[in-house]
């Protein structure tokens, strides 16, 4: 198995009011050819801005460390190699679908636009556009593919978004939390086509998310992260039999789940680690001046 | 307090850019400004016996000097010391301003928060009332009311509060609208307040500090109305020391006489950039996406 | 007699098709927990703000504790908001930002004349923040300073304050990262037995009512599909849009994920492509 | 769609019929007496009570409002007590020489405020960015007609590249067919003439297009940040598009939406604006036709400019709603629009803090 992503060191950081702010602190992860791998986190623990490092996509960022994509290194590369493996090394699909789509274009625009720009006939582009977003579970494809994206519903949209992301046929697959702002019953159907869609075409994918439950279901490697770091990572099987870190076991935990007895009180990642809540807009000093989660 | 960071790793976990231009307390330019509002403010209360000169003192022998150590802003057609006019103007000036303002923010908040939680018909009415009023520009319904009630700085005053008003009810109205329709007040419906503490605690209160910032915006743009209005001959009357009225004054002389002409309209920029300068700092602040630590 | 009984409720939006909720009835008894389960859409956050009065109903009834509510005159209304209080989803924008925690849990104990004295309302605000885990050094503070987790637990304060027999909670922990989720669902928990509280629980996540509540009642397209106590809905769902969303559910267990899969593969290839929605 | 239009049609009409009102409300509340202004100076009662029978103002205010829509729809606007020629016949006359500066204006207002304002969002912070800022500082803050004079006083006093004022160089003439002074330059086959009135035409224009510059630039700013900003573009760029494509594409076609609701709003702004402008450069205008009527206390004439821009504003405005339609698809969908919170009122007025007081110009 090689690896298709290889981080390592990865650090991030933006510009803070007096100094650079580092979200990431070294970050190691690989994502093999063909395997699916989850990271994991809540919220702040840098899992995005991880996975948003490998296109380079926030000009305010500062990257240090290494990724490598297909054994390419992009980390201080030319903006022409990186613009190069957008879209074709990696694809992205985010959370949020209805912002996710430009309002004004019609949808086949934007599925045909990375094959368009990559200097694919623009029949041909629309053909496989059509046939991708069929293949997608979209009904009456080639009609719809006209359609603005407001004409659609979430779940429809999402798959709008996962053609775009795959139509250029990446090794590599991110996904940003894509099924968050979906319903259950469709967050299965996007789950399972994405699952599929890997498959057939032997991505790789890196699957962001904050929900434990999700993982279980599709990745093969998980990888947790916390505070900007990574704690644990382990394979989907491994990890959910015996989680080693302790922030791992009050995760799972944590969960309310179908299968387990409803009288057995949840517990909480305060009862592993210690925590405090993040408060928003004053991080540091007034955090711990508030430490008052128990 | 400030810090950008959480504020970029928030719910949606989607690094968005944060604003740039964010320091610690004032900016300068804004410090400046707001230093600048302070001194116009005690200009145009203290101005007239600060002048130098009588400003209404014509005096031909001395027209169309050029400034100098006696009249360092020159002296204009009629021999009047200009520096001397522009002090005593700012009252003039900043006093119609502000009248105009406090009658149209009246008005606005009234009207709009009537509008706002009144029902649909009241709402319906009042809103296509204010349709009308932003269908026009100000300067030229002004003109309309100027030759129903002649010229004059009052008519100018009154025909520009009468179609300002509808900008601030319109503002007013989607404030308080939004307001009412957020969570909180919500909240407070449930637990069973007052429909009196509901407006006066939880929607006003919230409500209000977009008028302050508009307010502050706004003394530029009605000052350039009035000082308009005065320039065409349709506001201030000849004596009156009011900046527009000055400018007309000197615009027949542009090219001989330009002290005349550029003190009184740099005074009015510089009001206005100090106002408008101070506004946006009021702006950012009170974002609450931008907003600091620190109770109030 | 139940507490709060709920009767053919309607409600319809201006330039709506469908009514957003359609004919819902159910019963909350003294101390019990219902939980309102549905998908985006199917009508329980406005089943919730029916109940709470917060919008008119079309049509039906709500009789809490032997009151009608639809139709009421202001005073039972508000006589009636003593008992039954709310809990909102969004923590960040369910407190006014200008209000300090005292007088955001005090307020419910002023307007309803519960504790003139101030100082014995303070004294009343200190015991219920300390019963949500927070404490009187968060009094004077104001609500952006406390995180997401920390502003539900004043929100909730500020129902409890009033010590109400019904607590309505619309999705009050789906906004909360995991970790913090099950603490307020604990907290949720415990103060319903401290407080022989009725909880009307609303939520999308069927895993976590299942937790809080003992009886279910599953919402889509603004009516009750199937209501039974947690066992029967939860191990013998009745209603195919039940099973449905249950079938969906994902559960933290590699082994059984992947078993449901398979099934569901076996199953897609006799049958055509899933729904499209 | 239908919905949409109906919507915005409904609006411009519900606007015209109050601006009709309000226009025989100052006519109403007119001080003076308009028989005896009618019937001159020394007239007698007699013939003033004529006068007012023969004008209508013996009846009743509600049948004196239809008689006076009846006459505008007739396009009878009343007569000029100095010019003593139909109003419509003087605005008519005057007002093809301030759509040309208007539109000079507009489109100086474009060519440099679209750019900046893409400039100013794509390098934020830096160079462009803080330049628009000082623009918009400077555009909200000059005076227009402090500038046109300052402006006169450099190009024309000092260095002498431009006419102080008027509308064409000394001694040269054109007929006049439409008014508009470089058109009939045109279209009498004049190109000294014609070049001569153009170059009368910069200052004036500058002048007129400098506060409502800002506006475009601010506006143009705004929502190609917020563009820039939005997953849309990351997705764009992460499908390795290149940032002119990104820019221009994604970024500025949002971008037009909220720009193009502000300038068909500046269109009747600038109107508006004429009447410091013109007064400024002596040129002749409907502004000018205005100011000079109320110096005079010449009632109909004021009215009736009111009225016309009045109408030039709802008509502009209604045609950027259906220009809207092309440029925001979401728009053609009916139930888009009915989901819309208040699609009754203007973009611009939605988009920010600031209501019709951004729009720039003297107000």
């Amino acid at each position: 198995m090689t690896a298709l992503l290889e981080i390592s060191g990865l650090r991030v950081s933006y510009p803070g009011v007096d100094e650079p702010v580092e979200v990431v602190h070294g970050v190691d992860l690989v994502v093999p050819q063909g395997r699916k791998v989850a990271l994991v986190g809540e919220s702040g623990s840098g899992k995005s801005v991880t996975a948003r490092s490998v296109l380079q996509l926030d000009p305010d960022a500062t990257i240090a460390g290494s990724i490598r994509l297909g054994g390419q290194e992009l980390v201080g590369a030319a903006p022409k190699i990186v613009r190069g493996i957008r879209g074709s090394g990696a694809g992205l699909v985010f959370q949020d679908p209805l912002t996710s789509l430009n309002p004004v274009m019609r949808i086949g625009w934007q599925i045909m636009q990375p094959l368009v720009i990559r200097g694919v006939s623009k029949k041909e582009a629309r053909e496989r556009g059509i046939a991708l977003l069929d293949r997608l579970g979209v009904v009456n494809a080639a009609a719809r593919f006209d359609d603005y994206p407001h004409q659609f519903s979430g779940g429809m949209r999402q798959r709008v978004v996962i053609a775009i992301a795959i139509i250029a046929e990446p090794a590599l697959l991110i996904a940003d939390e894509p099924t968050t702002a979906l319903d259950v019953q469709v967050q299965a159907q996007v789950l399972e086509l994405l699952h599929e869609v890997a498959d057939e075409r032997g991505m790789g994918v890196l699957l962001i998310t904050h929900d434990l439950a999700i993982v279980a279901g599709f990745a093969d490697d998980v990888v947790v992260m916390r505070h900007g770091e990574v704690v644990e990572s382990a394979p989907v099987d491994e990890l959910f039999a015996a989680p080693k870190h302790p922030y791992t076991r009050g995760l799972l935990g944590a969960i309310p789940r179908l299968d387990s007895d409803p009288s057995v009180r949840l517990t909480s990642v305060a009862d592993y680690v210690d925590t405090f809540e993040t408060v928003d807009d004053e991080p540091a000093a007034p955090a711990a001046e508030n430490g008052a989660a128990r | 307090m400030t810090a950008l960071l959480p504020a970029r790793l928030r719910p949606s976990s989607s690094p968005r850019r944060a604003p740039r231009r964010r320091r610690r307390g004032v900016p300068v330019a804004e410090r400046i400004a707001l230093v600048v509002v302070v001194l116009i403010i005690v200009i145009a209360i203290i101005g007239p016996w600060i002048a130098p000169y009588d400003p209404y003192r014509v005096d031909l022998a001395q027209a169309l000097q050029p400034p100098s150590a006696a009249h360092w802003f020159g002296t204009d057609v009629n021999g009047r010391d200009v520096l001397s006019r522009v002090l005593v103007g700012a009252q003039v000036t900043l006093s119609a301003t502000g009248i105009v303002l406090l009658i149209t923010l009246v008005i606005g908040v009234i009207v709009g928060t009537v509008a706002a939680l009144g029902g649909r018909v009241v709402d319906e009415v009042l809103m296509r009332i204010t349709d009308i009023g932003l269908a026009l520009p100000s300067i030229i319904l002004a003109l309309g009311f100027a030759v129903a009630l002649g010229p004059g700085l009052q008519s100018a005053v009154v025909a520009i509060a009468a179609t300002w008003w509808p900008g601030y009810a319109r503002l007013v109205r989607s404030i308080v609208r939004e307001t009412r329709h957020a969570e909180f007040v919500e909240s407070a419906v449930a637990l069973g307040v007052s429909r009196w503490r509901l407006v006066t605690k939880h929607i006003l209160p919230n409500s209000l500090d977009p008028m302050y910032v508009q307010v502050t915006l706004d003394v530029a743009a009605v000052m350039l109305v009035i000082s308009g209005l005065s320039f065409v001959g349709v506001g201030a009357q000849v004596p009156s020391a009011e900046w527009g009225a000055m400018i007309a004054s000197a615009a027949d002389n542009v090219l001989n006489g330009w002290w005349a002409l550029v003190f009184p309209g740099l005074a009015i920029a510089i009001t206005a950039i100090a106002f408008n300068l101070s506004g946006d700092w009021l702006r950012v602040r009170q974002d609450p996406t931008l907003r600091d630590g620190g109770a109030r | 007699m139940s507490l709060l009984a709920v009767t053919e409720v309607t409600k319809r939006f201006a330039g709506q098709h469908a009514p957003a909720v359609d004919s819902v009835s159910f019963t909350l008894e003294r101390g019990s927990a219902l939980g309102l389960v549905g998908e985006s859409g199917s009508g329980k956050s406005t089943t919730a703000r029916l109940v709470a009065g917060l919008i008119k109903p079309d049509a039906g009834s709500v009789v809490l504790d032997g009151t009608e509510l639809v139709g009421a005159p202001r005073a039972t209304l508000q006589a009636a908001r003593r008992e039954l209080q709310f809990v909102f989803q969004d923590p960040f924008s369910s407190l006014n930002p200008r209000m300090r925690v005292s007088e955001l849990v005090g307020e419910g104990l002023l307007v309803h004349g519960i504790e003139r004295d101030a100082a014995k309302r303070r004294d009343r605000v200190v015991e219920t923040l300390e019963s949500v885990g927070l404490d009187s050094s968060h009094l004077d503070r104001y609500p952006r300073s406390f995180s997401g987790g920390q502003r539900q637990r004043i929100a909730i304060a500020r129902a409890i304050a009033v010590r109400p027999r019904v607590l309505i909670c619309d999705e009050p922990v789906s906004s909360l990262d995991v970790s913090v989720q099950a603490q307020v669902l604990n907290l949720l928990g415990d103060l319903r037995e401290k407080l022989d509280l009725a909880l009307l629980f609303i939520a999308h996540d069927l895993a976590v009512v299942r937790y809080l509540c003992d009886r279910v009642a599953v919402m889509n397209g603004g009516r009750i599909v199937e209501i039974g106590s947690r066992d029967q809905v939860y191990e013998h769902p009745q209603d195919a849009y039940t099973r449905a969303l249950l079938d969906a559910v994902p559960v933290p267990d590699p082994a059984r994920e992947r078993a449901r899969r398979s099934a569901l593969a076996a199953s897609r290839s006799v049958t055509a492509p899933g729904v499209n929605s | 769609m239908i919905r949409y239009l109906a919507q915005r049609l409904a609006l411009a009409v519900v606007v015209l019929a109050g601006l009709l009102v309000m226009a025989f409300v100052m006519v109403q509340i007119l001080p003076g007496d308009p028989a005896r202004a009618a019937a001159g100076r020394n007239a007698t009662a007699e013939q003033v009570e004529a006068a007012r029978v023969a004008l209508g103002l013996d009846e009743p205010v509600i049948q004196q409002f239809w008689r006076f829509i009846g006459r505008v729809f007739q396009g009878d606007l009343g007569t000029s007590v100095f010019t003593h020629q139909p109003v419509l016949q003087d605005i008519a006359a005057v007002l093809p020489s301030s759509l040309e500066l208007v539109a000079a204006a507009m489109i100086i207002n474009i060519v440099v405020a679209v750019p900046l304002g893409v400039f100013a969002a794509y390098r934020r912070g830096r160079a462009a960015d803080v330049a628009a800022r000082l623009l918009a500082l400077l555009g909200a803050a000059l005076p227009v007609f402090w500038l046109g004079l300052l402006l006169q006083l450099f190009f024309a006093g000092t260095l002498k590249w431009l006419p102080l004022y008027g509308q064409i160089g000394f001694g040269m003439d054109v007929p006049t067919i439409t008014g508009a002074t470089t058109i009939d330059a045109l279209l009498s086959g004049d190109p000294a003439a014609f070049g001569s009135s153009l170059v009368y035409l910069i200052l004036p224009a500058i002048t007129l297009s400098a506060s409502f510059i800002a506006v475009i630039a601010r506006t143009v700013r705004s929502s190609m940040i917020t563009a820039l900003d939005s997953d849309y573009v990351a997705l764009a760029r992460a499908t390795g598009a290149s940032e002119f494509r990104v820019v221009v594409r994604h970024g500025l076609r949002n971008a037009l939406i909220p720009m193009s609701t502000i300038l068909g709003m500046q269109l009747g702004w600038m109107l508006g604006t004429t009447v410091l402008v013109e007064s400024t450069f002596n040129r002749t205008g409907i502004g000018a036709y205005m100011v000079t009527a109320v110096l005079q206390t010449d009632i109909y004439p004021v009215i009736g400019s009111i009225i016309v821009i009045g109408i030039v504003f709802i008509v502009t405005n209604f045609v950027v709603d259906l220009l809207q339609l092309w440029i925001n698809p979401r728009l053609r969908d009916s139930a888009w629009v009915r989901r819309r919170p208040a699609a009754g009122i203007p973009v611009a007025a939605q988009a920010g803090l600031t209501p019709a007081g951004s729009v720039g110009g003297v107000r």
